[in-house]
Order: C-alpha cells, then structure tokens, then sequence
C-alpha cells in the first residue's frame, strides 16, 4: 500500500468533471461505494473502483440500485464515508431509500448524473429534469441538501463539500451533475490534502451505556454519532421512534422526530446556502442558472451587456434549500428574472415564488441539443426588458 | 357510456375508505389490479380480490411494488382498465414506472393511502406528506393529475372519476386518499350503474397503416389501440418521436451533439402541455363563502373536514372566513388562486405536513397576500382551535409577511416547549 | 443481437401462431425495423421491469401471447424472475445473457473488452447459473442455446409459444465478435441436469434443452381453483 | 423464600431490549421460539456482543432487530439483506445477522437473497416462515401452501409456494438448514453453526401466525399449530432441496440440507485486487 499522502492527487492535472468527482470523494474520504451501473454515470465508478484499492476503500456492485443506496446507508453506519452514483431512472429507483437515509439521519453523498428527459429519456443527452426530485421524490416530509457543480473543479470541491455536509447535517446529499460538467475536460488545481477542509463526524463522547442514538444536541438539532461495532449496542429504525430509537406511534413523537429533521436543515440553511453573483448589483434582468445552463447564461449576460442591457446572473450551487431570501431580495430590485432550464419548469417555479410579484419571471426552456448556445437566454432578456419598458 | 351493471354493487353501504375505493374501481369497469400488501391500503385489495372472480377482472399480489405497477401498465396496454393501490413506502419504489407511465402515455390510476413518513413512519395512522411527491417524484419532466377525496363516499366516487381522468388524458391519475379515509367507515351509497358515467378509451379509427401511436389532433392526446391487434406498435420509454420509435443514433455513442439535435423530435413536451392546456378543465374545487372573505382556508382530503369546523367556529364569532377545498390537487388551481390573492388578507394552509401545497399557494399569490401555515406532521388530524388561531390571526394581522409564515401549533409547543423557529432564531 | 430476432422470427413463423397476438416486451432498446421485421407489437419497459409487464398484459388480455426478451433478468429484474418461474406464468422468457467470460474450454476469446463495464457481474463474482435458478423456482421448461443455434432456439420458441406457463430460454450473446467463439466452443447436452451448466473458466458452454415437465400454468391454476370455490359464479379466464 | 435480585432478572437480560418488554407478537406466535432460539445461539458462540449486528426489514419478524441488544437495524421492507451487505463491507470484523420474515426475505427481498448468496457475501440469514403477511394482516404470501386461504387469497390460494432453501442452495449459499418453531435445541445448534459458518448462511424457521394464517384456515391456536409442525416433520439431513416443498398441512422436510465451502465475497475481492494490482488481470486502466 502507498504511503496515504501521495494517494491523492495535488497540484495541476486535466481531468474530466467525472475523474475529478471521484477523485473529490476520495479526499473527502469516502471508502465505500455502492452501486449499479447505469449511463452516463459510469466514468465515475469506473475511476472510483480503479483508485479505491489504494486506500483501502471497499465497492461493491449490487443487483439493483435499491439496494446500492441501502447498502451504502449500512456501510456508512459503520463509520465509512459512503456514496453511490446514479442516474436519472436509477434515482427514481432510490427514492424509498433517501427517505430512510433521512429518517435514520445516515450521512451519504448521492450523486445523481442528470439525463435528458422522463423515464428511459435520451440516455446520453444533457438533462436537468431530476431537480424537484431530488427535494420532492420520497414520501413523507424531509429537507434535504443538494448541490449542482459547473465545472470540474467544482465537481472536485462540492464532492468534498457534499461529504462534509453531510456528515455536519446528517443527512443524504445530493449532487445534480450532468454529462456536459462531467465530461468536459479542463486543466485544474487541486489543493494539497492538508488545505482541504473535511467534517469530522460528530461522534458520541459520553458512557456507552447511556448512548441515545436520536438525543439531539440542543445546538445544532443533530445527534451524535457512534459506528457500528462500538459497543454502544443501539437500536435504530426507520418508523417513527424516539430519542431511543424505539418505535413509538404517537402523534407528538412524530412532531418531536419529524419536525426536527426537516428544521435541522431548514432553520440552519444560511450556513448551507450558497450563491454565486455577476453583476446583479445594477442589474435589470437577472438569470437564475446552475449546472450545464450556468454555462449559456454566463455568455447571454456578456452578450446583452454589450448591447448595453443591464443584465446580471445569479448561479445556484446550492440548489437545495433554496436561496430563498436572496431571491426575494433581488425581486424587489429588478425587473425580471429570467430562468433557463434544461426542463418544462422545475426551478422556475421556485424563482417565480419567491419573487412574489416583484418582478416578473421568464422561464427558458432550454432543450439539451440547446446547450453551449445562448440565443435563446438572451432573446428572453430583451423579451423582459420590452416588457417593462 | 354508462356503466356496466355487472360491475356495481349498487345499494347503501357502511364500509371503510378502502372497500369504497375498491368498489369504485369496479364500478368505473377496472379490470386489473396488480398490487402488493402494505397498510394502510390492505383493505381495498382484499375487497377487490372478493370481488374480482366473479366480474372477469383480475387481481394479482407481486411479489413487489415495482412489479405491481409495472403489470399495471402492461395491462392497459392490453386493453384494460388497471390500477394499483398501495401507500407512501411502496409509491416510493413505484417512482421509476410512473415515470414509464407517464413517458408512454398509458393510462391508469394509482391509490395512495398516505401515511405518516418519511420512510416507515407511522403505518396505521395518517399523513399527507406525498403530495408533492407524486408530481415530482420521477425523474424528467411530466404532469400528473391527483385527487384527494375525504370521506368513503368521495373514496367511491373519486376512484370513478380517475378512471374517467386518466382515460381521457391518457396520463396517471393519483388518488391521494390518507389512511383516516381509508380506515374510516362511513355511510357510502353506490348508485345504479344508469347513473355512473364512464369515460371509454379513445380508440384509434383510421387506417391500419397510418397509425401512430403518439400522432395527436388538437386536444393533445393521442387515440390509443390495444396491443395484440395488429398496429406494430413501438412503446418505449425512451424519448420517442410520434410514432413512437425512440431518438437514439443506433449505435449508442455517448455523442451529445447526435443526441441533442435528434431530441427535437422528442415528443415529451406534450407530457407536460397536454395537462397544462386542458388544466381549466380537470380541476374542480369547493368554494364556500368566498365572496365576502377576508382570510380564506385552503385545503384538501382529510383536513377539510377538521376545517370546515374551524371556519365554522370563526363565522359565528363574525369573522369573514371562506374555505377552499382542492379536489384536483394537481394540476393546481394556479388562476384561481392569484385571482382570490389580489382581495383578501391572507390564506390560512393546513396540510399534514411542514408544507408541501402552502409553497404552491405562496407562489400563485404573488406576494399580494399573507400566507400561513397550520403545519401537522402526521399520526392525527390538526386541532380545529390551531386551525381557528391561525384565522383569527390572520384576519387581525396588519403586517404583510415575507414567504410562508408557519404557524406554531399547540402540539409544536407541547413537545418543544414553543416555537422552534424562534428558538433558532428565525 | 440481430441474431436472436432472426430467429425470434423464425420461431413464430414455425409455431403457426396469429402473428400479431405475439407481443415482444423487452428492456433493451432495439431499432424500430425490428417491429417492422416481425410484425408484431413491441414494449420497451423500464430496466428489469419487462417480466411483470407482461404478466399484466397476459393477465388483461389472456389471448396475447407476450414474449419477454430481457436482458437484465439476473439482476435488476431477478425477483420478477423467480416469483413467475413460480407462478409458472403463462409467457416465455428469452434471457440474453451477454455476460463475458474469456476463457472458455482453455482458449481465450478475441477482441479486448473491459470485464467491468459490460459485465453485469464484476469479474471476480460468480456469475448466476440462470437455467438452474429457473429449475430450483419451478420452472418447468428451460433451455439454452448461443445466439448462432438459430434453429434450434427457433425451435425451443415455437415450442415455448405453444405451450401453457413459463418457458425460459437461456441464450448465450455478446458483442458480434464473439458469437462465433462461443458457438464453437459449446456442447449440446440434451436433458443434462441443470446444476452441471454452470458457464465456467475452461468448460465448454452447455446449451439443450434441459428441462421439460408439465405442471399447471398459473392461469390453469387459477381457473381450477376458482371453478372449484365458486363454481357458476366465477369467470374464467378464457385463452383460446 | 425470596427471589434474590440474580433470580428475578431474565436469563437473557444481557441480549435483550428488558425496556421493550411486552413485545409487540401475538399470544402463540413462533417468532418469539426463533428469537430465544437466536440469543441461546449467540450465548454459545461466545462472540463479543458488540461486534454483533443485526438487521431486519419490515413485518411481523422485522421488529426482532428492535428487541435484541445488540447495534441493531428495522430498515426498508426487503432490503435488511442489501443493507446488511454494506454493515459487513463497511465493517468485515462484525457479524452480521439478517432475520425477517418470508414475505420480507423471498417476496420483495427476494433479488436480494439471490444476489447475496450468490456473492457468498458474510451473513447469516435467519427467515422465520409463517405462510402469510401477517403484519398487513393475512394477505397471501409467496410461501403460503396451495389452498390456503388468506384475504387477498379468498377462494384459496391457487399459486405454487417457493421453496426458500432451495432457492437459497441454486443461488450459492453455504449453509442451508431448516427447522420448527418447537426444534428448540436443534434450531440453536443450526444457529450456531451457521454463525460460525465463514460465508452466506440461511435458516429457515417455520412458525406459526396463530393470529391470521390460522384463523382463515381454522387450524386452532399457536400451540396446536407449533405442535402440528412439530409432529409432522421428519429430519432429513443431507435432502435434496427440490423434495422439501411445503403442502398445506403436510408433512414437512426439515433438517440440515447443505453445508458446503466456497470463497466469500471479501475473500474474491482480495484476492482479485491482488491479482490487479500484479497487473496479471487485464482490461481496466
């Protein structure tokens, strides 16, 4: 075995949006990958698989995706930093199992490569149709936390970031990639291990025989974690439960469990959310973009401001929540929003929301042939502008 | 076309929610019911099971839910009316395929008796947690359409009316019922079959040779044919063209240029137009006392009842309260919505969740109205007096609150010792 | 793959059936011609799922005759899989079995290929013997053949339309190049046991037809016992 | 005389949830025989309780994990064998257990049975089979003998029942065994060994569901149950598989079927890394 410090990759290398997303996992230390092959996600397992035996990682292909999320929420629970990587009908497969990583507030990274369209769809086209899903797609209430990298430096750190998320909110992460960030090529630096900040899991420190597996920290609404094989000899389960982890059916445990769970995210997403803004500070019309889109929308917003139009972009890493106070901010500030997606209308709704009336909300359906062409981004800018006017 | 009288169990009833649905379905001429066991919804396939043999319809037990509603499919393309039932952990696993459903226009209904999650939950007892879910809950783009009945008649009753939804729109129709319905027994009269109207398929007419399955006229759906009779259809769910042969350069090179200029093609956009452009025809809603209201409650299946109390404790202390109850929950009643939000104070929400139709509520109303939720998170109904707090605050409020002002409800300060968004700090 | 339609054709065409009662639902995408080729009606369903989605059209419509063509049947679609076998479900089953193993019988296949992305099996995973799981749920008709036997597998599908429950047919396929390779290097054995063809390093590939014993198919099965509870009032699922 | 404070605790205290005591299981029901069965099992092998895990799905038989003291796992309906699969890949140095119920295992788990023994992957798999959904209320089960009535099986159930461990033994288990509910010592000793058996092991419990599968069928209560199976089972050991299918109200195979060597999944891994690494296995770069 290599010495741990030259495993990881530093300094300048060119690298796929795919290879450095795997590479991103294992220096946010991920040793467990479960998963089913699918298109277009397998470069990154195929990378994954390939480095994994250098540090000690273990990955097992299951039968079935099912079965590749409940694998990676029972590895995680034995102290290994777990991922799976899926995509599109892969991740409508997951879907009951987000739902228990949730309730069973397992620390996981999923990463979902978007593809074009519902069901089988056009497997190796661009896609960003899986974004409410990925909030909305199991049952039951919960908040979750999702990501969309544009480039594959940020396939690196949001990967990293994704890890450390999840670890720090105890919960499933997800990160909406698709084929156009992974596939593209760039030259990029990554940082020395040691400059990478990772979350250390926040581990029970008290007597073993006292160990609560859901008594949460006052704090921060989180309980401490403790690994499988400890000694702590706990009991967790996925119907509603107490501070025991005992199933308990009542109608104010489900408040004290439930409500929990969704506001541990919900009342700490300003330490979640984040933007990334151009020229929003005088602008008119303000693209709302992430992912593959965030690409077009950068070039619109250069090509209408050399037509003197005030335009600004608004890029979403953080998908999920929803950067909801800055939106509303802007909203009453501009004239329009302007949302290109690769979708009939996911995020868009979301903008028109929380703009409230402020201004108005132009949705751009960008189909996925359309990507890498701004044509349409920046005729929907004047369009907005016209219609203010 | 009325209904077959082999299939109605005409007579009054004192049945649960589930035997109301099951025999809903049998009335609406459902001949195929694939499902798997889970509470609450138990009780419906067994009814149906009963029944079944001896009306020629079919039931089978999966061995999963992914099976279930995979037959499901299969049989309408056979001919037949299908559904399944089936509750919040096993819709879960039925995302991937309703995604197929919807991708290939096949029509049929689904069931939920939604129970308290997420994941296991609280089996036996209720919740309203999915109704988010089951528009956005597979992946890709598609609109559905999803009724919500609160009572063991509107179970009956709304199962037809599915039926005749998803036969008409060629699309999956949810029926979003809670396990308080399904496991409530209530008076449910079934009428004589004269006076159940059923939609039939549209069935294709022309030409043998000219047919295409996804080729559509001005309503947006196509007529569809059974499989079996000759038509060589090509069904898949990949992005397909009209005649439904799917857009892939043959060799299946991950090329994205090839795969993206050919996707122009694709006829997914009419998953999402066909709903979106008949919308003013699918949605049905109650409306009470509207006219004069300053705060009007919204709100769906189960809890519409607790409301109604509510509304009626504000009325009599002369509080201009209105009520809303969605039928459709999707598509959403959008104009409806921003049309009411120009004139009244506020909308009082109350869902059994933390908010699922409040944020759909919030975004229709553009910012011209407060909006507040009664939040619930399961296992019960709400108190009617939050409820009723909720509306009294919000017909004395002056201030105009930014996004969804969630309401702290007695069970919230029981359990956390008050509002846990103010202990935060929010 | 052109292979196994051909003689997918071929088997129709023997067993005299109604051509268009004939549905193929696989999980793999094939050209559209294919529908043209044969005349008859295709499903593409969701990975794995092509098992279940016939037995709902078989079950709605007793009169088709839906032949599933699946390629993940070990895998995504393995319980499906079992659970018909037991309900010996009226429809056949044809099993592309594409996994890739390099030796065969002592020679090494041609050709380079990744043992990781194309297998359904990692390489150093015991693969399923698919006709012996078939057995051991209760299949009663289990054959294999490569995808070159045309005639045969013509043969075992004609057969299989015609009779009543589950057929499996196990066909042996792969990239084109390597169809040959295992076409030589099989060995028929009619009637062998099923637990002796496992597909192993350096062992020839065993294909026949293994299996062929007669037991109520499920919709037999279903008629019988309702006929037998609820005599007159109970309506059959009628087939012809 | 009075009890002294050793006497008055329960011989299991040490493995047992004591908190959770009543459990939630029926008056007569055989889950509870194959749980004591269980905890004598890990009495015997005397293998540090903290290294031990047990995971189970959902049903009747899922809610074992929620009474043994152990690091313990109620997950997804079917997926107690998948998850459990990651506990041991994630941690090798621990045991981990699955039991769950028929419907739980063969029904919608059932891929998952296959694929885990077929990957021979470190597990012992304990299916209490009662013939019947019985958390759901007594809907028909994949195992559920023909004839048998159940309510979602009206007019008697008319599909052939599976045959679990023969279907565990085609898809590469190592150890396959089976016993009554009332086969106390013998269940205990097949326990044992199947722990102590390095790779995917399984045992099969019948049980009685004196609640719904008798009820429907009028077969009397628990014990008349318990006793039935008791009485009409012959050991066998060493039978083929394929002759211990279950007939309603037949006579029942049981005994130890197959106990046999093969790599274990970790064991292949290694072994295949190894390999790689030299460079001997080629096609991955």
């Amino acid at each position: 075995m290599k010495a741990v410090e030259n495993i990881f990759l530093k300094g300048k290398h060119t690298l796929s949006g795919f290879e450095a997303c795997a590479e991103g996992a294992l220096s946010a230390g991920c040793r467990f990958l479960g998963y089913y092959p699918i298109r277009p996600s397998f470069e990154i397992i195929e990378r994954f698989i390939n480095r994994c035996s250098d540090v000690d990682g273990v990955f097992v292909q299951m039968e079935d995706e099912i079965s590749a999320l409940a694998a990676v929420l029972g590895a995680s629970w034995t102290g290994r930093k777990s991922m799976t990587v899926t995509s599109g009908p892969g991740f409508s497969q997951m879907m009951e199992h987000v739902g228990l990583g949730v309730m069973l507030e397992t620390p996981c990274v999923i990463i979902d490569v978007q593809r074009s369209g519902i069901s089988e769809g056009l497997p190796n086209a661009v896609g960003g149709g899986d974004i409410m899903q990925a909030r909305w797609g199991s049952h039951g209430d919960y908040e979750i936390i999702a990501l969309a990298p544009n480039s594959p430096l940020e396939m690196f750190e949001l990967t990293v970031r994704a890890f450390n998320f999840s670890e720090r909110f105890r919960t499933p992460v997800v990160i909406l990639s698709d084929v156009v960030i992974g596939r593209k090529k760039e030259e990029i630096n990554i940082p020395d291990q040691k400059d990478i900040k990772i979350k250390k899991r926040k581990y029970y420190k008290g007597k073993k025989e006292d160990y609560l597996p859901f008594k949460y920290d006052e704090k921060d609404l989180i309980p401490p974690m403790v690994d499988i094989g400890q000694g702590c000899r706990f009991h967790v389960t996925g119907l509603t439960h107490d501070e025991r982890g005992y199933p308990v059916m009542s109608d104010s445990c489900q408040e004290w469990n439930v409500h929990r769970l969704v506001n541990k995210i919900r009342l700490f997403s300003d330490q979640i959310i984040e933007v990334e803004e151009d020229q929003t500070e005088d602008a008119d019309v303000v693209i709302v973009s992430y992912g593959a889109t965030s690409l077009d929308a950068i070039k619109a917003v250069k090509q209408a401001r050399d037509e003197g139009i005030k335009a600004g972009h608004l890029r979403l890493v953080t998908i999920w929540p929803f950067p909801e106070k800055r939106i509303s901010e802007l909203a009453r500030k501009i004239d329009a929003f302007v949302v290109p997606e690769i979708n009939y209308g996911q995020i868009f709704y979301e903008v028109e929301r929380c703009s409230r009336g402020g201004a108005e909300t132009l949705f751009v359906h960008h189909a996925s042939s359309q990507v890498g062409q701004s044509a349409d981004i920046l005729k929907s800018i004047k369009k907005a502008r016209g219609n203010n006017k | 076309m009325k209904a077959d009288p082999r299939d109605v169990l005409t007579g009054t009833y004192y049945i649960d929610g589930d035997i109301a649905i099951a025999y809903g379905a049998l009335a609406a001429g459902c001949k195929f019911l694939g499902g798997y066991p889970i509470t609450p919804s138990t009780a419906a396939a067994e009814a149906f099971a009963r029944k079944a043999p001896q009306v020629g319809a079919r039931f089978i037990q999966i061995e999963d839910e992914l099976g279930a509603i995979a037959s499901v499919l299969g049989a309408s393309w056979a001919g037949q009316k299908s559904m399944t039932i089936t509750s919040g952990p096993g819709y879960s696993l039925m995302m991937e395929n309703i995604g197929l459903g919807a991708a290939t226009e096949t029509p049929f209904v689904i069931v939920n008796i939604q129970r308290g999650g997420p994941s296991t939950g609280v089996p036996t007892s209720t919740g309203q947690a999915d109704m988010m879910q089951s528009k956005w809950g597979s992946n890709g783009d598609y609109e559905v359409i999803a009724l919500a009945p609160d009572s063991p008649q509107e179970g009956f009753d709304f199962t037809v009316k599915a039926f005749n939804l998803a036969e008409r729109y060629r699309v999956p129709v949810m029926l979003m019922a809670d396990e308080c319905v399904g496991h409530m027994t209530e008076k449910v009269v079934i009428p004589d079959a004269s006076e159940i109207e059923l939609e039939t398929r549209r069935f294709y007419k022309g030409k043998k040779e000219e047919y295409k399955p996804f080729k559509r006229d001005k309503s947006l759906v196509p007529p569809m044919v059974k499989a079996g009779d000759g038509y060589k259809l090509y069904i898949t769910g990949l992005s397909h063209d009209e005649s439904g042969h799917p857009i892939l350069d043959k060799k299946l090179l991950p090329d994205l240029d090839k795969a993206g200029v050919t996707n122009k093609k694709s006829t997914n956009r009419f998953l999402v137009e066909k709903i979106r452009k008949n919308r003013d025809e699918i949605i049905e809603l109650r409306e009470e006392n509207l006219e004069d209201a300053d705060v009007i409650v919204v709100s769906y299946g189960i809890i519409s009842r607790v409301a109604y109390r509510a509304v009626d404790m504000a009325r009599r202390e002369g509080l201009k309260v209105g009520m809303l109850r969605l039928i459709t929950v999707w598509p959403f009643p959008e104009d409806r919505i921003a049309e009411l939000a120009k004139r009244i104070k506020g909308f009082v929400v109350t869902e059994i969740n933390y908010g699922q139709i409040v944020f759909e509520v919030d975004r229709c109303s553009h910012g011209k109205t407060n909006i507040i939720l009664v939040p619930h998170g399961g296992g019960s109904v709400h108190d009617p007096d939050d409820i009723y707090d909720a509306i009294k605050k919000t017909a004395t409020e002056k201030k105009r609150y930014q996004g969804v002002l969630e309401y702290t409800t007695s069970l919230e300060r029981s359990v956390f010792g008050g509002s846990m968004a103010e202990k935060y700090g929010k | 793959m052109d292979k196994i339609i051909e003689a997918l054709n071929k088997g129709i065409e023997n067993a005299g059936v109604e051509r268009r009662k004939v549905c193929l639902v696989t999980d793999i995408a094939y050209s559209p011609d294919v529908v043209d080729f044969l005349g008859i009606d295709l499903f593409h369903t969701s990975r794995g799922r092509a098992i279940p989605y016939a037995t709902g059209m078989k079950l709605a419509n007793p009169k088709l005759l839906p032949v599933v063509l699946i390629g993940d049947i070990a895998t995504l679609g393995g319980n499906h899989f079992v659970h018909s076998c037991r309900r010996n479900m009226d429809i056949v089953v044809i099993c592309v079995n594409d996994f890739v193993y390099r030796e065969v019988a002592g020679e090494t296949a041609p050709g380079d290929f990744s043992p990781i992305s194309f297998s359904p099996y990692l390489s150093f995973e015991k693969p399923l013997n698919i006709p012996h799981m078939a057995r051991s749920c209760g299949c009663v008709n289990v054959s294999r053949w490569t995808a070159l036997h045309t005639d045969e597998l013509a043969n075992s599908i004609s057969q299989a339309l015609h009779r009543k429950g589950l057929s499996l047919i196990d066909v042996i396929s792969s990239a084109p190049d390597l169809l040959e390779f295992y076409y030589k290097n099989s060995e028929l054995r009619n009637d062998e046991d099923t637990l002796n063809v496992e597909i192993e390093k350096d062992r020839k590939i065993v294909v026949g037809n293994f299996f062929n014993e007669e037991k109520p198919s499920f919709i037999e099965a279903y008629n019988e016992q309702h006929t037998k509870i609820l005599g007159d009032n109970f309506v059959k699922i009628e087939v012809e | 005389m009075k009890a002294s404070e050793e006497e008055k605790k329960h011989p299991m205290e040490n493995l047992l949830r004591m908190d959770r005591i009543p459990h939630i299981w029926c008056p007569g029901c055989g889950i509870g025989n194959a749980v004591s069965a269980f905890a004598e099992a890990i009495k015997k092998i005397e293998y540090d309780l903290d290294e031990i895990c047990v995971v189970s799905g959902i049903g009747c038989t899922g809610r074992v994990a929620g009474y043994i003291k152990t690091d313990s796992f109620h997950t997804t309906h079917g997926r107690g064998i998948a998850y459990a699969t990651g506990v041991k890949l994630g941690n090798p140095k621990m045991k981990v257990i699955v039991i769950s119920g028929d419907g739980d295992l063969s029904a919608i788990g059932g891929n998952h049975l296959v694929h885990a023994a077929r990957r021979n992957i470190d597990l012992t798999v304990i299916c209490v089979n009662n013939f019947i959904y019985a958390m759901t209320g007594g809907q028909v089960a994949p195992t559920t003998p023909r004839t048998a009535f159940t309510t979602t099986s009206p007019f008697g159930n008319f599909e052939s029942p599976i045959n679990i461990p023969r279907l565990a033994e085609a898809a590469g288990a190592v150890y396959v065994a089976r016993w009554t509910a009332l086969h106390m010592r013998r269940l205990t000793d097949s326990i044992v060994e199947a722990l102590n058996k390095p790779g995917f092991s399984f045992v099969e419990v019948i049980a009685p569901c004196a609640m719904y599968y008798s009820r429907t069928n009028r077969l009397g209560d628990g014990l008349n149950m318990m006793k039935f199976y008791y009485d009409n089972s012959v050991i066998k050991h060493g039978e083929p598989t394929e002759n211990v299918d279950i007939g309603f109200q037949e006579e029942i195979v049981i005994g130890k079927f197959i106990d046999r060597e093969r790599p274990t999944f970790s064991e292949s891994l290694k072994s295949w890394q190894q390999e790689n690494k030299t460079g001997k296995q080629g096609g991955i770069d």
